[in-house]
């Protein structure tokens, strides 16, 4: 097992990018060899040691490294890119593109991520305890194929575009989303424990299950009935019937 | 006395190109053909004399030389980690290219005054695509129009008589006759009293209502409740017969779809229902372009780095993403340490906070006019007017490249030369 | 400046050299019979030497290319590569960005390109472009194959009017060569729908394909034009259309050269010689194609190579473009011009297991295996239609390997065994038949073999030199050698000046524009004229004053002159 | 004598034809008004020409009241620029384009003045 503990030097006010914050790319490192570990700060290359302490125990693989980020890292982008296994916790905030591509292990956050959380992830685990922002779990601009697989759970709220262009995996958020989840859906599973908006346009596959209230309802549903989902009955949508859809939408 | 004739004009999108200039001892005496708007752009107004610089953002300016403006300009920027270059629109594609240039050098991000008009269509362009044709096509063929959330009465003044409502063409000899006008928009504005139908959708609902529309168009008008954001179902399903039934269909869109509620996912969605239409009918969309040049800034931007706006070369690599990298983006999280503001006035057409924070940082402007933007510099270049005092390219909204043409002498230096200069003096800054 | 290269292993076809030991002189960026002693030295040291690559088809810029980068910013992020102190940032894979597409060709040791289609009314654009394209000589080809004037002309006959219009649009556009892409069916796209057939009439306008074919090669020949009418095809993206392709090089038999060269260039056959009547039983009729070819001495084509992955289609043939939008389910650019064409842009993913991507596969390259003089078949992907332009290694090494196409074979969908020969084709081409198929040949077709394509004196110093030594490999087999050689080149010299070093842009000179001045009767163009003020007083949606290319747009221009009818003095 | 109204902004020719005139009394009086229906002006109980607050969850500006018979109930517009961007909602929403259109708002009557361009602008100095 090794232990990776991060914590920033001094209030960051432009945005980092901290690809290197996985544990694929920390696993094994001496403290050393992680501080002289490439980071930028705007148009300003420095290393991981200028903008954060870096504290090591142990020496261990990816998948038993664990990384442990205390403070605030609401202006660090991109940590746990492309990550494909090990722990990564985070007690604090986080800025874009938490997770993005990540194909295993686990990502757990005690406050809030910033947009793009998740972006085009294929396996693991994602956990914000905090709100998410928008495109949580979405695609890249231009990209037919958001998140892949994997698992995200949000226990606040997310915003608009939840799950956009998803293809596989599954989103569950305990609180409301903004406008537009499961747009493009073509084959994940969302969980909206709270409120919504426009859920499942261009849906084509997959299933987006709301348990709050639908705020306005897209057009492009056909309601089938009602079905019990495990106890509880819920009102069947079928669609977008535009592109004769075969996703499934149910609202309780 | 000279007589130019064929001119461009340097207002809007439309970009006309048969204005007459009567240039009377460097002056412009008379412009004709154009537009209100265009006239009094042409005929021009109160202009920045000189070089201004001050310290602190509330004392006075005080008036200085090219050089010296130059000089602290370049020191503004290559001392900053997060510079923003932005505006654009109002120059030529000649600046654009050096303007990108320069961000590179500086590792800034460039953005263009798309980010609070059309960018959102291009955001939907990287979804859809975008099924269009010149304006030619469309004043030729178009027995359909319609105008959904924009209002060229207001904003594009000569586009419905040379390009659509009312322009004759091969095919279109009856003009307005021959035509069926269809405004969307969420008020009754000029542009809707001349419609032979308005549709009055509840603001921030373009998106229901394109999705009914969609769904009726391909056979499922039973899914379509009574009334869609506020439009009964009887003239959606009337407006599909009418669109399907067309010839040639053309469907213009403003900021009435870019800046409510689904914001990109609007166009999104209209592109598809463009898309849907052509297996009926010939259908093409069109973004109605503000200003003259915007067009081309992401012309120009997306041949020189892949990506049309909003590029961020912080890391020598372009990288893009609106809602990350998009000028009002990072003014708002207070990240950009330093800002160009040229050919684009952020100070006016930003948001409070977005202005705010430009208020709290060294910020350079190049510029011909004095502006709330000038108001919150520390270095003001006054520079001569695109296409009025010096030629050069520019994009009309339709994507046709046009030379504009130099109507009279201009008193001060172009952009492109203060932006090489700066450039210069940037390299020499950093030891290069 | 003079530079010799010694000691390389030589292929110039064009002056019968085929793997000789020849030094090259060079003074003043051309070829040269001898150097002083103070000239730099280059030790090709056995290497492959060959004139620089020259590619007669590929859309490199413009319009339509501009509305790919747009449109796929997915794409643009998979190419990136930051500046440099040489090198501006390269973007993009399938739609590059100017600057990648002026290095990454020149990596390849290409030194001169043609994009493949400009409307007039677009062509600011695309020399806006060209001018920022860095290293490599272009130029483009211009569209005449949907335009009002052209249909007019050809349906009242007026060959002298048609033969103005054509050098007056290719004035216009600063195009070097008259581009017809499925005559009519642009036109007819501008109402959504297409023609069938060479002889289906165009609406309003009362021509036929065929017709506008046949004219457009006259007017090309009346003019000495120095490349051939290029020709895409009628029908293409249809199961069935190698009979539509065959008809129409059939046509070339109607018209003289007025040079030593074809009439007629058939571009990017993958895409037109299909068998077949429906995606179920679609096949290979490349070998009907080749065999035609064979057997015809006036007709030249590309293959227009399919690459497995990502591909970004574009053309003027709007119609075909909006067909696989809708089969694809893909994002879907269309771009009418008015009075003169249409394009559209749509991506495509080119998988193995799709049987009709495995047949289209293996048809480019039965197309360069049985044509048997490879002057006669030109190598292209027709970027980024078949793939993009990198891939050209991939290419030659398919070529030069039977081993590496049977390997490759083994991976693919079973219909490339049933519906094409290339299972059973042996064929591997050497060095000089690849250099004929990307230098002297399409050198040749184009018109530009006084300058281009060869090493003999007098020729443009453009030249590469590539890291194999052709007496000790055996391409059959070391097919992954030839491959990464080709894609990065050990020596570029364009003009006289080394721009690639093992395989790094080293120094970035702006490449020249070729264009064609065709000179023609005073009167003709008067009389041309008169139509085209009144096309521009009721339709155009521009002036006619500026309509022009103008001349800041090309600051680096190569004039070929041109005008073969007896031209009045004023 | 309270308003609750969505607020869109957007352009108009005179706000156009003064664009490159921003420190001109021609371009605020082009820019820096309300428009609502004469039923709702009527719930203002003021009439055209008067100055109104309008607040936002943003900020709050004062500007002319204006007639548009065009505008449905409930729906204010102001031209865009400085004084309708005082009010209108910054966030970009992943998308980068700020919210110009469909701002909750609630307008009155006041006493204030319009404030001129440079006083605007100063107040965020």
């Amino acid at each position: 097992m090794q232990t990776i503990t991060i914590k920033p030097k001094k209030e960051i006010k432009i945005s980092v990018e901290a690809e290197n914050i996985t544990p694929d790319k920390l696993a094994g490192k001496t403290e050393q060899e992680i501080q002289s570990m490439e980071a930028w700060v705007g148009n300003q290359k420095t290393t991981l040691g200028e903008l954060f302490s870096i504290r090591v125990e142990g020496s261990a693989p990816a998948a038993e490294t664990k990384i442990v980020m205390e403070g605030d890292f609401a202006r660090v982008k991109r940590i746990g890119e492309g990550m494909t296994s090990g722990l990564l916790i985070i007690n604090g905030n986080v800025d874009m593109h938490l997770g993005n591509k990540m194909s295993g292990g686990n990502i757990t956050v005690k406050g809030n991520v910033d947009s793009w959380a998740g972006r085009e992830m294929k396996g693991g685990e994602l956990i914000i305890e905090g709100n998410a922002g928008y495109y949580l779990g979405a695609g890249y601009r231009g990209e037919s194929c958001g998140m892949r697989g994997g698992k995200i759970t949000v226990l606040g709220n997310a915003l608009d575009f939840v799950g956009e262009h998803m293809c596989g995996g599954e989103i569950i958020v305990k609180g409301n989303t903004g406008i537009l989840p499961g747009l493009s859906n073509n084959g994940g599973k969302i969980v909206i424990e709270g409120n919504t908006s426009r859920p499942g346009s261009e849906m084509s596959k997959g299933t987006i299950i709301v348990n709050g209230t639908v705020d306005e309802m897209m057009p492009v549903f056909k309601l089938e009935g009602n079905e019990d989902l495990g106890g509880v009955l819920y009102k069947k949508y079928t669609g977008d019937v535009i592109s004769n859809g075969k996703g499934l939408l149910y609202v309780r | 006395m000279t007589v130019i004739t064929d001119a461009l004009c340097p207002f809007c999108g439309c970009l006309c190109d048969d204005l007459t200039i009567v240039v009377e001892d460097n002056k412009i005496t008379d412009v004709k053909q154009a537009c209100k708007l265009g006239t009094a752009k042409i005929m021009g107004h109160h202009r920045i004399k000189a070089p201004m610089m001050r310290k602190d953002k509330n004392s006075e300016f005080t008036e200085v030389s090219y050089e010296e403006a130059i000089n602290e300009a370049a020191k503004i920027l290559s001392n900053s980690k997060r510079p923003l270059l932005y505006g654009w629109a109002s120059s030529v594609c000649e600046a654009h290219k050096k303007g990108i240039l320069l961000a590179e050098e500086l590792g800034a991000i460039i953005d263009n005054t798309a980010t609070v008009c059309h960018a959102p269509s291009t955001l939907a362009v990287h979804e859809k695509g975008l099924p269009s044709a010149t304006l030619g096509q469309i004043k030729n063929r178009a027995d359909v129009i319609v105008f959904w959330g924009s209002n060229p009465v207001h904003a594009h003044p000569r586009h419905m008589g040379r390009y659509s409502v009312f322009a004759k063409g091969l095919f279109t000899e009856k003009g307005r006759k021959g035509r069926k006008v269809i405004v969307v928009d969420v008020r009754k504005t000029e542009t809707a009293n001349m419609a032979d139908e308005f549709v009055q959708v509840q603001q921030g609902s373009d998106y229901l209502v394109v999705s009914a529309l969609r769904s009726i168009l391909s056979g499922h008008a039973d899914v379509v409740p009574d009334t869609v954001g506020g439009v009964p179902k009887e003239q959606l399903i009337k407006i599909v017969e009418v669109l399907k039934t067309a010839k040639f269909v053309s469907i213009f869109f403003g900021m009435g779809l870019t800046q409510s509620k689904s914001m990109y996912k609007n166009i999104d969605n209209a592109i598809s229902l463009t898309f849907e239409l052509n297996s009926f009918t010939k259908c093409v969309i069109t973004p109605m372009r503000g200003h003259y040049n915007v067009t081309g800034f992401g012309q120009v931007c997306a041949w020189e780095t892949g990506y049309a706006t909003a590029v961020d070369f912080a890391r020598g690599a372009p990288y893009y993403n609106p809602g990350e990298t998009a000028a009002n983006d990072v003014l708002l999280r207070k990240e950009t340490d330093a800002a160009m503001i040229i050919a684009g006035d952020a100070g006016a057409h930003f948001p409070a906070d977005s202005v705010r924070h430009l208020a709290r940082i060294p910020v350079v402007q190049i510029d011909p006019y004095w502006n709330p933007t000038t108001e919150v510099s520390n270095v003001v270049i006054p520079v001569a007017i695109c296409g009025v005092e010096v030629a050069g390219t520019a994009y009309r909204m339709d994507g046709v490249s046009l030379r504009m043409r130099k109507m009279v002498e201009p008193a001060h230096p172009p952009d492109t030369e203060i932006l090489e200069k700066i450039t210069e003096r940037v390299r020499e800054l950093r030891g290069e | 400046m003079e530079l010799i290269i010694k000691n390389g292993t030589v292929y110039d076809p064009v002056k019968g050299i085929n793997g000789d030991k020849t030094d090259i002189s060079i003074r003043d960026g051309k070829i040269v019979d001898k150097v002083s002693g103070k000239a730099t030295v280059i030790d090709a040291a056995g290497r492959l030497v060959m004139a620089g690559g020259v590619d007669a088809h590929s859309h490199i810029a413009g319009a339509k290319v501009n509305v790919g980068r747009i449109m796929r910013p997915e794409d643009t992020r998979s190419g990136i590569k930051p500046r440099t102190k040489i090198t501006r940032p390269f973007t993009g894979y399938t739609v590059p960005n100017v600057y990648a597409m002026g290095y990454r060709y020149a990596q390849m040791g290409y030194t001169t390109v043609f994009e493949a289609a400009q409307a007039i009314m677009k062509a600011r654009h695309t020399h806006e472009e060209l001018e920022e394209i860095p290293i490599i000589d272009k130029g483009a080809l211009t569209l005449f194959g949907s335009n009002w004037p052209t249909m007019d002309f050809v349906r009242e006959k007026d060959m002298d009017k048609l033969a103005a219009y054509v050098a007056w649009g290719l004035l216009a556009s600063r195009g070097f060569g008259v581009k017809c892409v499925n005559p009519g069916g642009g036109e007819m796209w501008g109402f959504g729908k297409n023609v069938n057939g060479l002889d289906d009439v165009v609406p309003n306008f009362d021509v036929t394909p065929k017709e506008i074919i046949v004219s457009l090669m006259k007017a090309n020949e009346m003019l000495g034009l120095p490349h051939s009418l290029h020709l895409h095809c009628n029908n293409l993206g249809k199961p069935g259309n190698y009979k539509t392709t065959i008809a129409s090089m059939e046509l070339a038999n109607q018209v003289k050269a007025s040079k030593d060269r074809q009439v007629m260039h058939v571009t990017h056959l993958t895409f037109n010689s299909w068998g077949g009547t429906n995606w179920g039983d679609f096949e290979s009729k490349a070998d009907e194609v080749a065999n035609y070819l064979n057997n015809n001495d006036n007709v030249t084509g590309d293959m227009g190579q399919l690459i497995w992955g990502s591909a970004t289609t574009m053309t003027a043939d709007g119609p075909v473009q909006y067909a696989n939008a809708k089969l694809l389910h893909a994002k879907w650019g269309n771009g009418d011009v008015e009075l003169e064409d249409a394009s559209g842009v749509v991506p495509i993913y080119y998988v193995k297991q799709i049987s009709v991507h495995a047949i289209m596969w293996a048809i480019g390259l039965e197309l360069a295996l049985l044509t048997k003089d490879p002057y006669k078949m030109l190598l292209t992907t027709d970027h980024p239609n078949g793939g993009p332009f990198v891939n050209y290694p991939e290419v030659i090494a398919l070529l030069m390997s039977n081993k590496k196409r049977q390997e490759e074979i083994k991976t693919l969908h079973e219909a490339v065994h049933a519906r094409t020969k290339i299972p059973e084709i042996e064929r591997e081409l050497d060095f000089g038949e690849i250099a004929i198929m990307t230098r002297a040949g399409t050198a040749k077709v184009l018109g530009l073999l006084d300058t281009k394509g060869h090493l003999g004196v007098g020729a443009d110093a453009d030249i590469s030199i590539y890291d194999i030594k052709p007496d000790q490999i055996d391409p059959s087999v070391e097919h992954a050698k030839i491959k990464s050689a080709f894609s990065s080149a050990a020596y570029v010299i364009k003009g006289g000046q080394v721009v690639v070093k093992d395989g790094q842009i080293t120094a970035t000179p702006p490449g020249r524009t070729y264009w064609v001045d065709a000179s023609v009767p005073r009167q003709h163009t008067n009389e041309m004229m008169k139509d085209i003020v009144k096309k521009f007083k009721n339709y155009y949606s521009m002036q006619l004053a500026n309509y022009m290319v103008q001349d800041e747009y090309v600051t680096h221009a190569q004039v070929v002159k041109a005008g073969a009818i007896p031209v009045e003095v004023n | 004598m309270t308003l609750n109204a969505i607020l869109i902004t957007g352009r108009t020719i005179n706000q156009g034809a003064t664009i490159e005139n921003k420190t001109s009394l021609d371009y605020q009086e082009a820019t820096a008004y309300c428009e609502l229906n004469p039923k709702d002006i009527g719930i203002l109980g003021i009439s055209p020409g008067s100055c109104v607050s309008v607040t936002t969850d943003h900020g709050d500006v004062v500007v002319k009241l204006k007639e548009n018979k065009g505008n449905p109930d409930g729906l204010a517009f102001i031209p865009m620029g400085p004084w309708a961007n005082a009010v209108v909602n910054p966030d970009t929403r992943g998308c980068g384009m700020p919210g110009f259109k469909g701002i909750p708002s609630r307008i009155e009557p006041t006493e204030k003045k319009v404030l001129s361009m440079k006083e605007l602008i100063a107040r965020y100095k």
